[in-house]
């Protein structure tokens, strides 16, 4: 698919926000769901070769227009920074699975760092849902948290942690949230490993559903591959594999084998 | 149907030489829904081999400057149930099967070929040359003999689908193997495989696939492919499949004119899996602008 | 001088592992009005005969994705002109000169390591590794027999200087050559040289380059070159310098964690010849941010 | 050297004009050089590797511009075509030799579609020199045909030629070039190969004297590589080797051994 930058916003020297217009992808994309981005402008350069995956963060069905958030760590988010508004960008149509829409439950979303980018998409649902939304939002320092004011219109509560104190609590998202565990009847999270690891055990020690978006490194994001391998266990309790691009990015979190889980 | 692109690689009729290459694409029905299959002149599928086979441990990919390394560890479901759950849904597109295939013992080879050549497939492609295994796979590609008794004691229980041997570019001497598996038996050759790599994550320190090393493709090889398949071309008479960075026709012209007589296109199905059908499509182009009857009539023309 | 950097070779001190690899860096003049030559750790010279060699016909180079392909043939002035018209003035620089040299037979070899080990240079480089030339260079390279006869017959004539084998990566498996050459008497191992390869000129259906094939260098073959690197240091003991595809200290580190004690950077001196001194800010940066008290403390220590 | 671009001029199609800023690089430059080029903007990505050779095209004393001129035939002009007003961008300080100024001659400059590129900076120099110039300008089509506004004011008399007589004059540059050859004391030439041979062999068939500007491949552009070598007679007739790049780019008409002449 191609579509035209609508605007690509930097947020602070970390961190980006991309909107694209492409009403096919738009009508189509499913909450939790990514996209494989082409960070090159021209098809004639072949080095960064592969496209990389961004969950979807927000769409409008009016303008046809959707999101990523996204922050720099290599070649292609740097090349994803220096697109300009109006320029054309490459990608595919939404692929993975997608997140579990309660209606009217308790919710936890907990995202930590740019862990948040897909919960924003996920919080509207929700609220449209009349869930009972709380986000607990985990970073670094301060300048991971961002993007709370938009946060604000669709969740009901929100707890912020950073590592270093700079901003909300200090320490890690899962304190403030193994407190109020009891509270909720069902649990989102996206973020670093660890986090969706600790998350998960939580959840699982008390007894809640969770849903954990994992970013394993993908090639062709189409199930072709075989590069983004998970393990999860099913229903026997044996040990099975699970393309993270086409049977998740979206999992269970009570069943995932967090040893097999490669990204940080 | 396009005229120009009809090909004929060992009596399989091809609507165009454009295959998509082995490991990039699955079983073919992963991109189902990405593009039109009955467009593309073949599809080679992920290699099979007896057992299913359930790969490296992860990660498994990584990019590298224009290409990237894989050590996927030849994970698929086995040839029996390659042969029920996947053949007969790939079988109602149009276009021609190539099973890619391999064993951990020369027994393994010969049965996966017995079992294949009595299926409803078109072609087999023996893989001696992958280099993310342990047992098989690049030691059948590396050593001459071994080669030979592979491609000699397969082509003997296969009666009926012609036999392509695709070979590794690892090695001092790739005419030696592209002469070796012709008099074995071969019916065409394919080249190349990965090129042997490694990179190592400087922050953990530690390689970036846990297999340490894998195989590396994409443009960044092109040019040791298109060595090869010229070396080759000049030294085997059965035709040569081309494999190795194809991103666009003009890679594709090059690869004929070195010596192919068809083509697979690989790492380029992750960058844009769009990439085989516009290669068709601007080859058509291509051949019309250049007044050329059929593409076939490029076939080792390059001038020396 | 930058403690962290100073390395020990074979008995040689450099103030830095940067050397800048044979062939990219003519005489090293030729890059004297661009850049500090007293910053590098070494210099490897082009390649040196015994005669003057006019090379092969143009073209000669050919850009490729992530690299370039080259076919020069060890262009050179010859050891004679070499020490009297070159060395004086490359002398008058503050760094280490190795001579990368070569010959079309064993008896050039030999001839002309003979005369230069008694000459004011601080190594010797032999190339048994270059894909471009139709005598001497690769043959060495890809027979083990040869590659022994070569090294153990020059070393017997070298009394003063420490000897540098350079690999060729085109070649099955290049712990064999790295194991002969250190049995023969080799002093360290450079590796890797370039990756034969090719590139066709569709338009006019000629290859890009008169010699037909060519050398492939640059970060496109970084991988292979990590790998070779890493599997030469499992198996030899004498001190490894790695090459191929630098373009940044990061490229250095992980030469160094994969096994080298020096490093070489070739293309990267046609991208910015200021890339070489780049580097050397940037990894005294990078072992101060990391509390690495010396470079060499890296070597080898890719953990598995 | 890092220089800034003040503009990046699309001609038409095919040609396209940039003036980057950099004082040192003016100062330095003289007529007949060449820079290597980065044609990437940014130096994490690998593709495409090389510089591109370009001429100097003119130069301003005052502001510290200079410019090239180019045409669109790979990926690195493409690439080059991208940059927006403002950007950075990388290359090497002035190379190679430079064209002999002649000094109140009648000089022809003939030049053939891009080798137009370096002729202008020479007519502005030759005219400084009271010299009395001729250009002769030859292209494929009337798109070839460009910056003749900008030479009318340096040169005294201006002949096009068109392959297809879509402008100036049907036919080769060399047909009107030859029948005034005679009146000319001095010729310079850039252009295809095919071009600057003829061009040099009706000089030396009239004794005049030639200096032809050749673009041979080049990686390196400093002398290193030995890439880029053309072979020409030495005074007492023995073919040697030069190095374009720095023994070059401007080369006697009448020494070219025109068979070791690789680009088109
Ligand atoms: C399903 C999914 C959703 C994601 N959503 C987001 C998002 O919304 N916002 C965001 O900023 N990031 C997201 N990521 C991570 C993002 O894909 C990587 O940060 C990005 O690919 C890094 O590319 P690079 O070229 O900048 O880094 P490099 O390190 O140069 O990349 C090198 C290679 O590694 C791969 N890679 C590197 N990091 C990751 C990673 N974390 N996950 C997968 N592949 C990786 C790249 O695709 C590339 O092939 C997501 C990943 C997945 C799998
Ligand atoms: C001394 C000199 C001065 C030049 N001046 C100009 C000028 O003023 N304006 C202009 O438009 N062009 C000029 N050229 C030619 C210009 O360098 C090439 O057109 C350009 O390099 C093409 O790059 P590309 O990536 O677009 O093409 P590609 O074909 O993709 O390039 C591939 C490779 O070939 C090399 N290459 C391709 N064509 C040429 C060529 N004609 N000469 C040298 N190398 C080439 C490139 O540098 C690159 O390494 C000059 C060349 C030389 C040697
Ligand atoms: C992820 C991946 C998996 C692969 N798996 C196989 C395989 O199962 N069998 C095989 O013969 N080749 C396999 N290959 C090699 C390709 O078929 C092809 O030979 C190689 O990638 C070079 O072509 P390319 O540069 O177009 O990718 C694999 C390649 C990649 C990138
Ligand atoms: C133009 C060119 C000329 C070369 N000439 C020589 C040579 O004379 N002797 C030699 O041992 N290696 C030669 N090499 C190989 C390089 O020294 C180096 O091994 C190779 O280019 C890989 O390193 P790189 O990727 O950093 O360029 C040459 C390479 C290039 C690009
Ligand atoms: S990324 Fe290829 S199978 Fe998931
Ligand atoms: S371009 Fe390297 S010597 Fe001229």
């Amino acid at each position: 698919m191609i579509g035209t930058v609508v605007e690509n916003i930097k947020l602070n020297d970390k961190y980006y926000y991309m909107i694209i217009n492409n009403k096919d992808f738009v009508e189509n994309a499913k909450v939790g769901q990514f996209l494989m981005v082409q960070s090159k402008e021209y098809d004639y350069i072949n080095d960064p070769i592969l496209r990389r995956p961004f969950g979807v963060c927000d769409v409008d069905y009016d303008s046809g227009d959707f999101s990523i958030l996204y922050m720099i760590v290599g070649k292609g988010t740097m090349l994803l920074s220096t697109f300009k508004k109006g320029s054309k960008i490459e990608f595919s149509s939404p692929l993975g699975n997608s997140f579990t829409i309660q209606n009217e439950k308790n919710v936890a979303l907990v995202g930590g760092g740019i862990g948040i980018a897909p919960l924003y998409f996920l919080a509207k649902k929700l609220k449209n849902n009349n869930c009972k939304i709380t986000l607990y939002f985990g970073g670094q320092s301060e300048t991971d948290i961002i993007f709370l004011d938009k946060f604000e219109k669709f969740v009901d509560e929100i707890v912020v942690t950073t590592n270093d104190g700079s901003k909300g609590l200090k320490g890690l998202v899962t304190e403030p949230f193994i407190k109020n565990i009891d509270y909720y009847d069902y649990v989102y999270s996206c973020g670093p490993k660890k986090m969706l690891e600790a998350v998960s055990k939580i959840c699982i020690n008390s007894g809640k559903a969770v849903e954990v978006s994992l970013d394993e490194r993908m090639a062709c994001g189409l199930g072709a591959c075989l590069g983004c391998i998970v393990y999860v266990r099913d229903n026997d309790g044996n040990e099975i594999q699970k393309r993270c691009c086409v049977e998740g990015p979206i999992f269970d979190g009570s069943k995932v084998i967090w040893e097999s889980v490669c990204r940080g | 149907m396009i005229e120009s692109l009809k090909i004929n690689l060992c009596g399989v009729e091809f609507k165009n030489p454009i295959i998509t290459a082995s490991g990039t694409f699955g079983y073919g029905l992963e991109y189902a829904n990405h593009i039109d299959l009955n467009k593309l002149g073949g599809i080679s599928v992920k290699g099979i081999s007896l057992k299913e086979v359930k790969g490296n441990p992860m990660p498994r990919i990584m990019e590298t400057s224009a290409g990237m390394l894989n050590a996927i560890g030849l994970q698929n479901v086995g040839v029996e149930r390659f042969i029920k759950e996947k053949l007969p849904a790939l079988r109602k597109y149009d276009t021609k099967i190539i099973v890619n295939f391999w064993g951990k013992t020369l027994e393994e080879y010969i049965e996966v070929a017995r079992v294949l050549d009595g299926e409803d497939v078109d072609m087999l492609e023996m893989n001696i040359s992958c280099p993310n295994i342990k047992e098989g796979g690049i030691a059948f590609g590396t050593d001459p003999k071994m080669t030979y008794e592979v491609v000699y004691n397969c082509k003997k229980v296969m009666k009926n689908k012609p036999l392509i041997v695709k070979l590794s570019p690892n090695v001092t001497n790739i005419k030696v193997f592209g002469k070796v598996a012709e008099e074995a038996g071969a019916d065409a050759i394919s080249a190349i495989n990965t090129l042997l790599g490694m990179a190592i994550n400087i922050n953990t320190r530690k390689p970036f696939l846990s297999n340490i090393t894998g195989g590396l493709s994409g443009p960044a090889i092109k040019p040791v492919a298109i060595r090869m398949v010229y070396e080759l071309y000049k030294t085997i008479k059965i035709p040569i499949v081309g494999i190795g960075g194809i991103m666009n026709y003009r890679d594709v012209i090059e690869f004929y004119l070195a010596g192919a007589s068809a083509v697979q296109v690989g790492t380029a199905n992750f960058v844009d899996p769009e990439i085989p059908i516009k290669i068709i499509d601007e080859l058509d182009n291509y051949l019309k602008c250049n007044n050329i009857r059929n593409i076939s009539e490029l076939t080792g023309k390059v001038e020396i």
